[in-house]
């Protein structure tokens, strides 16, 4: 049953691709990775050590593509597979397909996979295990008018959830009987789109939830714990965007009473490896079972902050059969963690994806900072996949500590030629409720009704104007200059002009 | 001596200028600034306005009027122009900026899953036209107003660049 | 006596004017840097609110004059001058003429540094405390002779100290007799040039000892903690090179004890702030006061991960005369910590200096992975300066894991254009009796003695080697193709064929 | 084709590059080797060896037959010449690299302290020759073995760079 893992191959990419070879690393584990066409001089390639192609740009042709992941495993001599999250983490044939290959899942069985993957499933397992469920409804191929029947029955406004869903996708809040119909299509194409299954249920949408949720961690020899919660209430379009533990709100009594429902639906379900519990709680802080993520999240870093457990290293030691070494008592929640994703998107324009080259790319440092990124300076930005370039983690000793210090990286970030949601983070850090944590899963409809997610001062919009029309003075300066000295290439005279140039510019009447 | 107009976040700031014998001046709003700027290569620099340090990296986005100043984690658009010529266009009561569209561009990279109108069709605000995938989302674009279709520049399948045309009204 | 500082200038550059200025902005506290002219571009100007040029390169023009500082802080309105370490951190001159001035000086008052900066001095507050201290001698105007009889009687081998030294400079070690002489010369004469006091003292010197140092901090109510230890055996030149805490060697009641001896000297000498009480360790576990440090140093993070404690942070809290917020029982030691300092050397020839610009520089990250740097890319590293570039510091659960992933950090490093001490590390930190924790001040000369500190296999050889003849390859053939091209140039012709190509090269039978 | 003697701390690799119809081909001491190579601008590229990666930046120091390979974190100096040069080198009992210095060159840049010898003196293995301080720090230079010394080239308070000639021996 113990098995001595040699060599993982990653089958994903990105920021996770990156934390898992970190992780491989540190155990003296060789790190295989996967790339794509678009993908070939990614940071994970060059971090890992060794590197598989695996087909073209979209991923499904390459990252999706079992035959292509299960042969370039077999190619490298890896015994075991992990998938990040996304791709194929929570993909049970996959997980099947690795078993029969004699190759290690980095996961929980395909049993549990397909059991907890499938929400109404998942949800029917939450009520065995005595936890407490949010009102909905299933519907078993109902036509509009039987399914809105069952909209109003559970009450508008509902939520639309794909039950193969995940990270926001094919999920929809409808408030009017009359938006029902687009929504109900609209979530049932990109859930088919994004997971070959189209099939929703509906359910009660709570007035101003939290979204907390639970990380557990079992063996294969029955031991289960949970490492505290975190807070990811901070959404937009039903997707974390920053993440936090522990939540603003825990008691240590609450905080007892949700671990010890993760764990028994954990469980009962046979959960093998690491996995998260979500739940929502409302005003009054009861909590209803949402879902069970049979994977690493992407928030998992704000648990490691504070815990001092490395989670992949974890699942490594499980997936090679070894008990756990931490009892329930050794798990300590020290300070507090913060996580910001960095999204290469444009949030005044609804968060729109922004595509291009990194012309710079500087990462923040220093007391508490960790940077999860999954790109480097001169890397361009696919449109073909998640367009979360990094998360920036930040420690600190409380909220207030863990809150000026996430600020203060945000601001030392480097970023040129994309939009980023840095300025976003910062705009959220500097909100009143946000910092007395009043928070809820509608904190950004509400507090930023308009998208407008400007921190700028005047002080600070005045600087930027100077720096524009210098620039500006500088160009036209530049071909002046140019036109007066056609011996001299342009190119070169840039250059040197611009190299060597360090002038003081002195107001007006001083 | 040049004389420009910054407008950012729909603030405007009047910023002058010169050369002078012992370096260069600026006034912002009349008023004079002490400004320092060291280049640390083709589009970044430390700045140093009364003292205050930024480092900034200020990039052109093609169009010659529009800057984007990358500064403090973020990035701040400008726009920018000629003092004089701002003038002008104010005197003639023109906005800045391009005018209202009548052509609907791709607000980002991604692959048409669906055209919901056609040449001919009237549309009224709110209305969906067309929906794009990007990064795995679907997104649906709607017509900002009351209008009739001219032409569809873009079919289902087809993937698009971000500024393609994709529709353009009569 | 409680102020609330508004605005400190920092008189200091590199990375300790970089950390200074991260906890400024993590307390609201507008940060005001100095630079001198080769500084104009550095990180700490580029990260600072407010930056004040004080005059040309050398230290001595610049970062020295107390009259440049003192006008600085005035013009810019700062409330507190933090003076990092070196430079002006242990000149009471400086502190009394900050006092003088009502600015108030980050550090301890101008009477505890005169004491304590007074190797003499301290040394007789030491025998006072009843801390045990190292057989020595001083030497007060004695001629050649006379300084060698006590150095006979002392015992060779000895060490020679500069009364007002710090940081290995004049400072030498003198195994027999014959060498005496021109060590004495240098040593005086290193110490006038850096201390402006060229006295110097013999010292016994050790065998094998560990250089062990217990962090304090006191407030201006009478309180005084200890932060645990940090072990600093690993010394080039007198100089430490890898920190970490806990010690290896180090057991609850040694760090209660040696915790105990060092807060007693704190109190003897009205100790205020942050400082460090140094000692040698002998292999019995018999220790010996050194010095006390009246500054922050060099590798105060490795305490700050393994506390939690923001210690920069404190000491502006100490001058603005709060009361500890920590109480001796308040300190944990969590986990374990160590810290590499990135220097521009050549480690294979001595630790030279080595100046240039980096052309290529990016830092490692992720779990555990803390790196406070003063430089980013296409900085220069002056001549003038310290050739330490940035500290890596790295957190784990317990010393295996701490190392592994330092390693691991140390291997993400991207630098070209310098020489730096990184293969330096990964050499050590390969190293069995390292990995034991079996360390002493003659660490490294035992170990490394002809500094070969390659940590090269024949396999990661064979690809450099491969790199290099493609590189020489690919521009061979440029030179061929552009002179078949003459219409094209050559620069836009290289550019168009690096940028694009991306070839695979085969095995010549395959 | 091309073949290269790459020289890395004390080992040999014999190096064999040639155009393949299907891309090229490399061998390495007589052994064919999988290699691919992509570029990341002039100096860097992302290098797979046998599927091995690595991220390498390959810079060149001026000779034309040493370069420097940042690899892993750390710098690789490597000497490289073409095959049958080495070969001829070889057959002819000569040493690679520069021959025995005559020339005392400053090892860093620095501030010279002292000068402790003068044209005409016999200096023996050892003895200290000249005293600079860089960073703070003061370094003896010390002879690397038996000579006389034939001129000096700097004086007491000058500035050096590396590699500018401080000594000169008979």
């Amino acid at each position: 049953m113990n098995t001595k893992i040699k060599k993982i191959l990653i089958a994903n990419r990105g920021e996770i691709a990156v934390r898992i070879i970190r992780a491989c690393r540190d155990l003296g584990i060789d790190a295989v990775a996967v790339y794509s066409d678009c993908d070939k001089t990614a940071y994970h390639v060059r971090l890992a050590d060794e590197a598989y192609h695996i087909g073209p740009s979209p991923s499904t042709e390459s990252y999706l593509v079992h035959d292509k992941i299960i042969a370039a495993a077999k190619r490298s001599g890896a015994e075991a597979i992990h998938p990040g999250y996304g791709f194929l983490a929570e993909n049970a044939v996959f997980a099947q397909r690795c078993a029969d290959e004699g190759i290690i899942f980095i996961g929980p069985t395909p049993e549990t996979i397909t059991l907890l993957g499938d929400k109404l499933q998942a949800r029917a397992a939450a009520l065995e295990a005595d936890l407490p469920v949010v009102p909905g409804e299933t519907l078993d191929g109902d036509d509009l008018k039987a399914a809105l029947v069952k909209a109003d029955r559970v009450g508008f406004p509902v939520l639309i959830k794909a039950a193969a869903g995940g990270g926001g996708k094919g999920m929809r809040v409808v408030h009017k009987p009359e938006d029902f119909e687009e929504a109900l299509e609209r979530a049932s194409s990109e859930a088919t789109s994004a997971f070959g299954d189209g099939r929703v249920y509906i359910e009660k949408y709570l007035d101003r939830p939290r979204h907390i949720e639970i990380q557990i961690l079992c063996d294969r020899h029955g031991n289960a714990i949970h490492l505290n919660e975190r807070e990811c209430s901070i959404q937009r379009r039903h997707q974390k965007v920053i993440e936090e533990s522990p939540s603003p709100v825990m008691t240590p009594e609450l905080r007892h009473t949700m671990g010890e429902a993760a764990i028994s639906i954990a469980k009962k379900t046979g959960y093998v490896g690491a996995g998260t519990v979500e739940f929502m709680v409302a005003q009054d802080l009861s909590f209803y079972f949402l879902e069970v993520n049979t994977r690493l999240q992407v928030e998992h870093p704000v648990t490691e902050l504070v815990t001092g457990v490395d989670l992949v290293k974890e699942q490594i030691a499980v997936a090679e059969g070894k008990p756990l070494r931490y009892r329930q008592e050794d798990i300590k929640l020290d300070g507090h963690a913060i996580e910001c994703r960095i999204y290469a998107e444009d949030p005044q324009q609804g968060f729109t994806p922004s595509t291009g080259t990194l012309k710079n790319y500087r990462i923040p440092a220093g007391p508490g900072v960790r940077v999860d990124s999954g790109v480097v300076i001169y890397n361009e930005i696919p449109i073909f996949y998640d367009p979360m370039i990094a998360k920036l983690v930040v420690w600190g000793s409380d909220r207030t500590e863990a809150i000026s210090r996430t600020r203060r990286a945000l601001q030392e970030y480097r970023v040129a030629g994309l939009k980023t949601t840095i300025g976003f983070h910062l705009a959220v850090l500097d909100n009143a409720r946000f910092i007395t944590g009043d928070l809820s899963t509608s904190f950004l409809p509400e507090e930023f009704p308009d998208n407008n997610y400007s921190f700028l001062t005047d002080d600070i919009r005045r600087c930027a104007a100077i720096a524009a029309a210098l620039d500006k003075f500088s160009h036209e300066r530049k071909i002046a200059l140019s036109s007066r000295s056609p011996g001299k290439s342009e190119a070169s005279g840039w250059a040197t002009h611009h190299r060597r140039e360090s002038l003081r510019w002195f107001g007006g009447s001083r | 001596m040049s004389r420009y107009l910054v407008k950012i976040d729909g603030n405007e700031y009047d910023i002058d200028l010169a050369y002078r014998a012992d370096g260069y001046s600026v006034t912002v709003d009349g008023a004079p600034v002490r400004v320092t700027s060291h280049r640390l290569g083709e589009t970044r620099s430390v700045l140093l306005v009364e003292d205050r340090s930024f480092e900034v990296d200020v990039r052109s986005n093609g169009l010659a009027d529009t800057k984007t100043v990358f500064m403090l984690g973020v990035e701040i658009p400008a726009e920018i122009e000629e003092y004089h010529l701002g003038q002008l266009r104010k005197t003639a009561g023109m906005k800045s900026g391009p005018s209202v569209q009548k052509k609907l561009k791709a607000p980002m990279p991604g692959l048409i899953l669906e055209v919901k109108v056609a040449p001919g069709d009237k549309v009224s605000k709110g209305q969906p036209l067309i929906v794009i995938e990007a990064m795995k989302m679907e997104n649906v674009i709607k017509a900002s107003g009351d209008a009739v279709v001219k032409s569809v520049d873009v079919s289902k399948g087809a993937s698009v660049e971000k500024g393609d045309q994709m529709l353009e009204f009569e």
